[in-house]
């Protein structure tokens, strides 16, 4: 049977490869375990991963060749920017893009939410959205700042001026007023690593009590060091992309204490699909011994829902094409890959709503003298709006 | 060559210092019409300053630069070259990397009307026209100095009294009433030497063109010019005939040298 | 260059002449080529013995600087090649050393132009002249050089503000620094004035005289020139024409109408060349 | 004493008039040589039979080229007639994308009037910058230059009304008299027709008086000054005639992608453009495209490289994206270490070659 | 006012300052000898520091040994890189040699990322005491220890090209490597040695700038940081990069307490500098303390 062509777009070297790295890979290797285990119904999927350096012009150019050329199905991306850009492109061609970006606004699907954003069709994520994840770290840092007896605790945005962090600016910091935090004006610090002690010092003065990083690993490494260094005392609160294994062993101590939203199973979970997980991960890694930071999870879990719905487009009229992977991925309810029992949470996307789940794990970086690891602090279930669609 | 017309040039009392040093002392001179016009002087007197002020490089610390009766000390370089003032250079100021037709053409740029506009549209504008016209003025300067067989060579590859003529032919197509020369004959043999002369006394004599010149080469000065000053130390010492100023004991022992002329 | 009428069908033998001293450089038929295809020397050869001052004349674009900078190894920086032939040194090959090679083995050339350091001052230059010396005579030398400029040791300032005569000084006065048994000069007297064009010449000789310094002297001034060297050799177009000794050259009818001005007789004046067209040339 | 230019005309070439002295092509046949280019590439997107000439993929190749190109004549001039270096040509690249597409999308004008105007307002806004200009020279002005780039990145990226901030704008699909032209095969003669006419008019514009102005400030400009040629005037000009050229190549750019973003005008791409330059010959007209296609094509030959380094030695896979990263870096190193003087001249030294055969000493 | 947060930003510019000084002044050095502008400045940062890294962690060097090496390597390391890269384009035009340290740039980058990957890694504890307390600002030994080395460098760098032999051979060289090599000077060695110490003194500071933040791609950001603190200083004056480093970093910081407290536009701290080139270079066309090029005719 004729492969079923999908784009995977992925930062190994630009300013988000630190997460990109082990998300891509999850995809990567996830897509390759399908086409070894059958396929989509019998036919291989054909996937071309192109890293385009989270440089979302360069991602519009690839798109269009895949569609224009490879005549592509659907699409596995990447970055906020690029996402967004191609919401509309995706909505024409009729081409799912599972994205990497987590962005609440690509949850309007039928563009009906009450910020105004423009419909998203075709936009699919796993995982918990970034107004979500932070809306999760705002209702623990209210219980936190509770127990501590903060009263009127001050809250603030770090990020790059940039989409993705971008993203839950707004939305976080209106549910953060309405949790009774006072909002303090955003401060902004570089998705490129650097020194950020200015910044830090910024933040010091500013008083406030919890900061939540909406950059990815690498930049908050810097700010957490740079923090350290000027004695910051703030709680941090990470993004889904701000904070895991390998930013925990870069910020060494200055990390101990973040709170940061996870949206699947990490790697040490004892989930019954974990055992798929690591069978996947044999694919790039032969010995099995590489540890997976939490991204890899997402990033397969992504995949494994885009094979899910493509499986059920298989049985549908026209095959596998856009519109039928759509019309699957909207019937799934509460649903969870067969092989990935525990690993991904079980998600609904309707026609409107394409907040796939709205359950946020909320981890804990532990790191005292050169120990360290993650810990689960809690889950959150962020109750779906109306008002809170494509915000 | 006593006309009484009005001084082509005038300087009055030019003074000019960087910071300790005067390079020029309240020196005056006048230049007129059709004189070919000779400042000597030994190394350092200010020679090249002067000319320096006078084609607007330099402005004069006080004094002022009076061409065509007209005052135009504060005026830029570029808008004296409009007025007709040409001039050449002491250390070769060539366009080194293009060829020596473009570097004639430059000289034409005041003459010439097109811009990036007309130039770009070449074929509709007039440009082109007007371009190939120049371009005949300029072959009538590149005959008369000899030098149409380096023509299309870039300049900077040429030999050095190649390139002197070939910044004199520069300074001829800005087509000016007065040219000044800042030791044209340096660096050439006799040979060369003669066909410059030559050259200068043409222009002067049939194109019409007031020349100031500085030259070391004692004989050049004395068989061309009509008439010579000397500085020294940024001032003027003596002014005259040529034949005056040779006769002229302090010029003989601030710039000659007590002996004969063998120097030259 | 004007276009050559053959004369003198047969070239002057340009071979290495048996000078009286024994040669302290001999340039073996050298051929230059700048950028891999401008062929500029064709076989030059000359020899130069020690302790005298060797004239090198000819007219503009014959090739005497590059002679110059092939011998002192500058020409690579012009993209230029020595390709053909070898030069000797006191008896060892250096056509293919680095050019501070050579300056340490005692030639110092002082470049057309002058090319002083602008951007420093006149002590700067000078110490720099010095730079390939490890002995601690500087100082002395420094006041010897003054000696010979005194003006120079009142211009304390950059010496990219000398006037083209003190630039010319201090670059012979920078040659001076580095003690060298040989000094290449490429048009010392351009730009000078009468009184200096004899200052500078005066120098040369006492230089020559009193330090012993071998001089090949590049000039347009024919006649100074040729009155300050024992031997000279005429260069037209790449190649050597004419050699000899100082009198037989200085008597030589060609030379005298080319070179010095005036075929004999009188010196003609510049004012009345006008139709006067002399093409005639040694090819 | 032939200079090494005048030898390139070959024997048996004799001008007879000034005219014919003054062509942009040397001789009748580099001039239908480039005709026949032109005419060739007319063809490229056409399909013969249903088998299309080029790929798609080529094709967009040729489009990229294209568009860099134009912008990287527009930074030749600049740099390589004026001798004004700048480190800031992407942002004006990018100016001229956010421009039109601002233009066509919130002022509603047509694309096809939007890009020329772009052209305009991206001069405006060059030569604003070009006014150091006046005042500072060489690699001082190169660096304000690359101050500008970051001031206009930060402002592309805040400027919500103009640029869509950080987010980017999308741009509308290029139409003429109400017809669409978006898909690549179209595109692409539009992007041809403004690489020949804005080609024609940059090697009109240098042999004439302006061109010649630039080259005098560039060679030595205080004696230009004397010769009459306003410096300010001509320094800041320069700057602006970039700028149109990188205005309009980058609204070719934005209309092509349908889509502007800040992150595409990097001083990356700035470093870019002079590589483009410097690779295909500082003041050279042709060598700039030939070395836009250097550029252009490099990482695409890397990739194809790496890809099957990667099929032989799996183990480097990992790497596999540095390594292409440092072979782009390396190989601009290596060619300039050996080819210092550009494609340009190495094509001339190659017809020089030809044109004396078998006497090429 | 909030002066006490006004204090603690220009302590801190200080700080980065000066190290942008010494970053600057290594720049300077191979501007002033070779006039090649050297995009690679920053990597000579990255090298270094992962160098030292590397020694220390995975070789399990002791500092006082791994450091030295260090610089040594660095030494090597500068000097290859002329002798291999740079030499053969003596003589080309500016701007393509130029471009080739960009290619460097890009090169190097690519590799450091290949070999030790795209996170930070912490730097080893070196120094007993981490911070002091100076002005309410905590700051790193390390980075207190850098402005000691740095003032020695300095002072170091200025009496070489004043009065050493070899500084003038170094100013002859940039000059004209023709009238140079006229001279006697080995255009090679000089060239070599700039690149060397410039290599070396970038290293020493990149293994400061690691102790404190960890050793990453970011430190190559030195590369970019050092261009408005040269061209304020002058392009040729080691004194003016000194005192162009030290405007740059309080410059920043200022910009973030006039951002944070006034403003809130957010990224003044990166964009400031920019802007301040531009205005200071319209008032001194050759910065601070360039020299002046000379222009007779
Ligand atoms: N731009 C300048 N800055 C400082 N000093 C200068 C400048 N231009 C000239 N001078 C000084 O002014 C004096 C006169 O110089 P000028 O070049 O006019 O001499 P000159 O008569 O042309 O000498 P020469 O015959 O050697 O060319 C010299 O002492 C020179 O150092
Ligand atoms: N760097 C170079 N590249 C190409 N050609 C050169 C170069 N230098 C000199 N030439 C050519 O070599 C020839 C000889 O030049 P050279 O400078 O040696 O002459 P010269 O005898 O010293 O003349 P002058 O008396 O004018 O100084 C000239 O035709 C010149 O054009
Ligand atoms: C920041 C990155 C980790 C990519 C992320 N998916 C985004 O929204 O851009
Ligand atoms: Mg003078
Ligand atoms: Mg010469």
């Amino acid at each position: 049977a004729d492969p079923i062509f999908v784009g995977h777009l992925v930062d190994y070297t630009g300013p988000t490869s630190d997460v990109g790295k082990p998300y891509g890979q999850g995809v990567a290797d996830a897509l390759a375990w399908i086409n070894k285990n059958g396929g989509i119904a019998g036919q291989p999927l054909k996937f071309e991963t192109v890293d385009y350096s989270y440089n979302a012009p360069r991602a519009i150019a690839t798109y269009k060749k895949w569609v224009g050329t490879d005549k592509a199905v659907a699409v596995q991306g990447w970055g906020t920017a690029d996402t967004e850009a191609l919401v509309g492109f995706v909505a024409n061609d009729k081409v799912p893009n599972f994205s990497a970006s987590y962005s609440g606004h690509l949850t309007d699907a039928a563009g009906k939410g009450p910020k105004g954003t423009k419909p998203a069709p075709y936009n699919f994520f796993y995982g918990p959205s970034y107004t979500d994840g932070c809306r999760a770290l705002v209702q623990w840092a209210a219980a936190d700042a509770k127990k501590k007896n903060v009263d009127k605790p001050k809250f603030v945005h770090l990020g790059d001026n940039h989409p993705y962090p971008n993203a839950p600016k707004e939305g976080c910091a209106a549910y953060a007023t309405e949790m009774g935090f006072q909002v303090m004006p955003p401060i902004q610090y570089s998705l490129k690593p650097g020194d950020f002690k200015a910044q830090c010092l910024s933040l010091k003065d500013s008083g406030a009590h919890y900061a939540f990083l909406a950059n990815t690993g690498g930049s908050t490494i810097s700010l957490l060091k740079s923090c350290d260094t000027v004695g910051v005392s703030t709680q941090f609160l990470a993004n889904v992309w701000g904070m895991d294994e390998n930013a925990l062993r870069g910020a060494g101590d200055s990390a101990d204490g973040v709170m940061f939203v996870v949206g699947g199973a990490d790697w040490k979970s004892d989930a019954a699909g974990m055992k798929t997980v690591r069978e996947i991960s044999k694919v790039s890694d032969a010995s099995g011994s590489e540890y997976r930071p939490v991204h890899y999870m997402r990033g397969i879990c992504s995949a494994f829902y885009m094979r899910d719905a493509m499986v059920a487009a298989a049985r549908m009229s026209g095959g596998v094409n856009g519109p039928n992977i759509k019309a699957a991925m909207e019937q799934f309810k509460n649903h969870v890959p067969a092989e990935l029992q525990g690993v991904c949470i079980p998600s609904t996307w309707t026609a409107e709503d394409h907040r796939g789940t709205t359950k946020v794990f909320i981890y804990r970086a532990n790191s005292k003298g050169g120990q360290q690891s993650i810990s689960m602090a809690g889950e959150a279930e962020i109750p779906r709006k109306p008002e809170w669609l494509g915000w | 060559m006593q006309s009484e017309t009005t001084p082509i040039l005038q300087a009055r009392d030019i003074s000019l210092r960087f910071g300790g040093v005067q390079a020029l002392t309240e020196v005056g001179f006048e230049v007129r019409p059709g004189e070919l016009f000779s400042i000597i002087g030994p190394n350092g007197a200010g020679k090249t300053s002067m000319l320096n002020c006078i084609s607007g490089r330099y402005s004069p610390t006080s004094g002022s630069v009076l061409f065509k009766g007209r005052d135009i000390t504060r005026l830029t370089p570029n808008q004296r070259a409009t007025l007709g003032l040409g001039r050449t250079f002491q250390n070769l100021a060539l366009f080194g990397h293009m060829s020596v037709l473009d570097n004639i053409m430059v000289g034409r740029h005041h003459l010439l009307k097109n811009n990036f506009l007309t130039g770009g549209l070449y074929w509709f504008g007039g440009a082109q026209r007007e371009e190939l016209e120049h371009r005949r003025h300029v072959e009538d300067i590149i005959d008369f100095l000899e030098i149409s067989h380096i023509r299309k060579s870039v300049a900077g590859t040429l030999s050095y009294g190649l390139r002197k003529r070939v910044e004199l032919a520069r300074a001829i197509a800005v087509r000016p009433d007065l040219i000044l020369l800042d030791e044209p004959m340096a660096g050439m043999n006799l040979e060369e030497k003669e066909d410059m002369a030559r050259y200068i006394v043409d222009l002067n004599e049939e194109w019409g063109m007031t020349v100031i010149m500085i030259e070391h080469d004692m004989g050049v000065v004395m068989d061309i010019s009509h008439r010579v000053i000397v500085l020294d130390f940024g001032r003027k010492i003596a002014d005259g005939l040529p034949a005056e100023i040779m006769d002229n004991e302090h010029v003989k022992r601030a710039y000659l040298g007590v002996d004969d002329d063998e120097a030259a | 260059m004007p276009e050559a009428v053959l004369e003198h069908p047969e070239p002057v033998d340009a071979g290495p002449k048996p000078a009286a001293k024994p040669p302290i450089l001999t340039v073996n038929n050298i051929e230059v080529v700048y950028d891999d295809v401008i062929l500029v020397l064709r076989g030059v050869s000359l020899s130069v013995p020690e302790g005298e001052i060797v004239a090198l004349l000819g007219p503009n674009g014959a090739g005497k600087s590059t002679t110059l900078k092939a011998i002192s190894g500058l020409l690579r920086t012009e993209n230029g090649e020595v390709t053909r032939g070898n030069v000797n040194f006191m008896g060892e090959e250096i056509a293919n050393l680095a050019p501070e090679e050579i300056v340490r083995r005692g030639i110092f050339q002082v470049m057309e132009g002058r090319r002083i350091i602008e951007d420093m001052t006149v002590i700067e230059n000078l110490r720099l002249g010095a730079y390939t010396r490890r002995d601690n005579g500087v100082k002395r030398d420094l006041d010897m050089v003054f000696d010979f400029f005194p003006r120079l040791r009142e211009r304390t300032g950059l010496a990219g503000y000398l006037s083209g005569g003190e630039q010319q000084m201090l670059a012979i006065s920078r040659a001076l620094m580095a003690r060298p048994k040989m000094i290449l000069l490429d048009e010392p007297s351009m730009g000078l004035s009468p009184l200096l064009v004899k200052e500078v010449f005066d120098i040369i000789r006492q230089l020559n005289r009193e330090l012993g310094i071998t001089m090949l002297l590049v000039e347009q001034n024919a006649r100074m020139a040729l009155k300050a060297s024992s031997y000279g050799y005429i260069m037209e177009s790449g190649k050597i024409v004419l050699d000899g000794a100082q009198q037989d050259l200085i008597n030589n009818e060609d030379v005298k109408e080319f070179y010095l001005g005036g075929g004999g007789s009188e010196r003609k004046s510049f004012k009345n060349l006008k139709s006067y067209k002399r093409r005639k040339r040694w090819l | 004493m032939a200079g090494p230019s005048a030898s390139l005309i070959p024997c048996g070439q004799y001008k007879t008039d000034y005219r014919r002295d003054s062509t942009i092509f040397p001789t009748p046949m580099s001039r239908g040589f480039a005709i026949a280019a032109v005419l060739l590439l007319c063809l490229a997107p056409l399909k013969i039979g249903g088998t299309e000439l080029l790929s798609p993929y080529q094709l967009n190749m040729l489009i990229q080229i294209g568009y860099y190109g134009i912008a990287a004549l527009g930074l030749n001039i600049l740099v390589g007639f004026t001798g004004q270096i700048s480190l800031g040509h992407a942002a004006f690249f990018g100016f001229g994308a956010f421009a039109s597409a601002w233009l066509s999308n919130s002022l509603g004008v047509p694309v096809f009037w939007a890009i020329p105007l772009a052209g305009l307002l991206t001069t405006l806004v060059g030569m604003l910058f070009g006014l150091p200009a006046a005042r500072i020279k060489g690699l001082y002005l190169a660096i304000a230059t690359f101050a500008a780039q970051f001031i206009l990145e930060d402002f592309f990226s805040r400027a919500d009304w103009f640029t869509g901030g950080s987010a980017g704008t999308i741009a509308q699909p290029f139409s003429i008299f109400g017809y669409e032209l978006s898909g690549d095969r179209h595109f692409f003669y539009v992007v041809l027709a403004y690489v020949v006419v804005l080609y024609l008019f940059g090697a009109n514009l240098l042999r004439t008086r302006d061109g010649r102005a630039f080259v005098a400030v560039r060679d030595h400009y205080l004696s230009a000054e004397i010769m009459g040629i306003n410096l300010t005037r001509y320094r800041v000009l320069s700057f602006g005639i970039a700028a149109f050229y990188a205005g309009v190549g980058g609204a070719l750019f934005g209309h092509y992608l349908s889509f502007v973003s800040a992150e595409s005008f990097t001083i990356l791409l700035s470093i870019q453009f002079l590589g483009m330059i410097i690779i295909g010959g500082l003041g050279s007209v042709m060598g700039t495209l030939m070395g836009t296609a250097f550029m252009v094509l490099l990482p695409e030959a890397v990739q194809a490289m790496s890809q099957s380094v990667g099929n032989v030695f799996p183990a480097l896979t990992e790497g596999l994206a540095f390594l292409k990263e440092g072979a782009i870096g390396l190989a601009i190193v290596l060619f300039l270490i050996f080819e210092p003087d550009g494609l340009a001249h190495r094509w001339k030294m190659i017809k020089a070659y030809w044109k004396l055969y078998p006497f090429s000493y | 006012m909030n002066t006490d947060l006004l204090t603690q930003l220009l302590v801190n510019g200080v700080i980065i300052g000066t190290l942008y000084g010494v970053v600057a002044m290594c720049f300077v050095l191979i501007y002033k000898s070779t006039q090649i502008v050297n995009f690679a400045q920053g990597e000579f940062l990255l090298i270094g520091a992962w160098t030292c890294w590397w020694l220390l962690t995975s070789m399990e060097v002791p500092f006082w040994l791994g450091f030295p090496l260090t610089l040594a390597f660095m030494a090597v390391f500068g000097v290859l890189l002329q002798v291999i890269v740079l030499r053969p384009l003596i003589g080309e035009p500016i701007i393509s040699v130029i471009m080739v340290t960009v290619g460097l740039s890009i090169f190097f980058q690519a590799m450091m990322k290949w070999m030790f990957g795209v996170w930070a890694k912490p730097f080893p504890e070196v120094f007993g005491t981490k911070s002091i307390n100076v002005l309410g600002l905590n700051v790193q030994t390390p980075y207190i220890l850098s402005m000691g080395v740095s003032l020695v460098i300095m002072v170091g760098f200025a009496w070489f090209f004043k009065f050493s032999r070899f500084g003038l051979a170094m100013r002859a060289t940039a000059f004209n490597q023709q009238v140079a090599q006229s001279l006697g000077i080995s255009v090679k060695s000089v060239f070599a040695m700039a690149w060397a110490i410039s290599a070396v003194v970038s290293a020493l500071a990149g293994v400061v700038v690691g102790m404190v933040n960890g050793v990453s791609q970011a430190l190559s950001f030195f590369g970019i940081k050092v261009f408005p603190a040269v061209i304020l200083g002058g392009l040729d004056s080691i004194i003016g990069a000194i005192v162009g480093g030290l405007i740059i970093g309080v410059l920043e910081n200022l910009a973030e307490f006039v951002d944070s407290q006034y403003l809130n536009w957010g990224n003044l701290y990166s964009v400031a500098p920019f802007y301040a080139l531009i205005v200071i270079l319209m008032v001194k066309p050759y910065g601070l303390f360039g020299t002046k090029q000379i222009e007779r005719i």
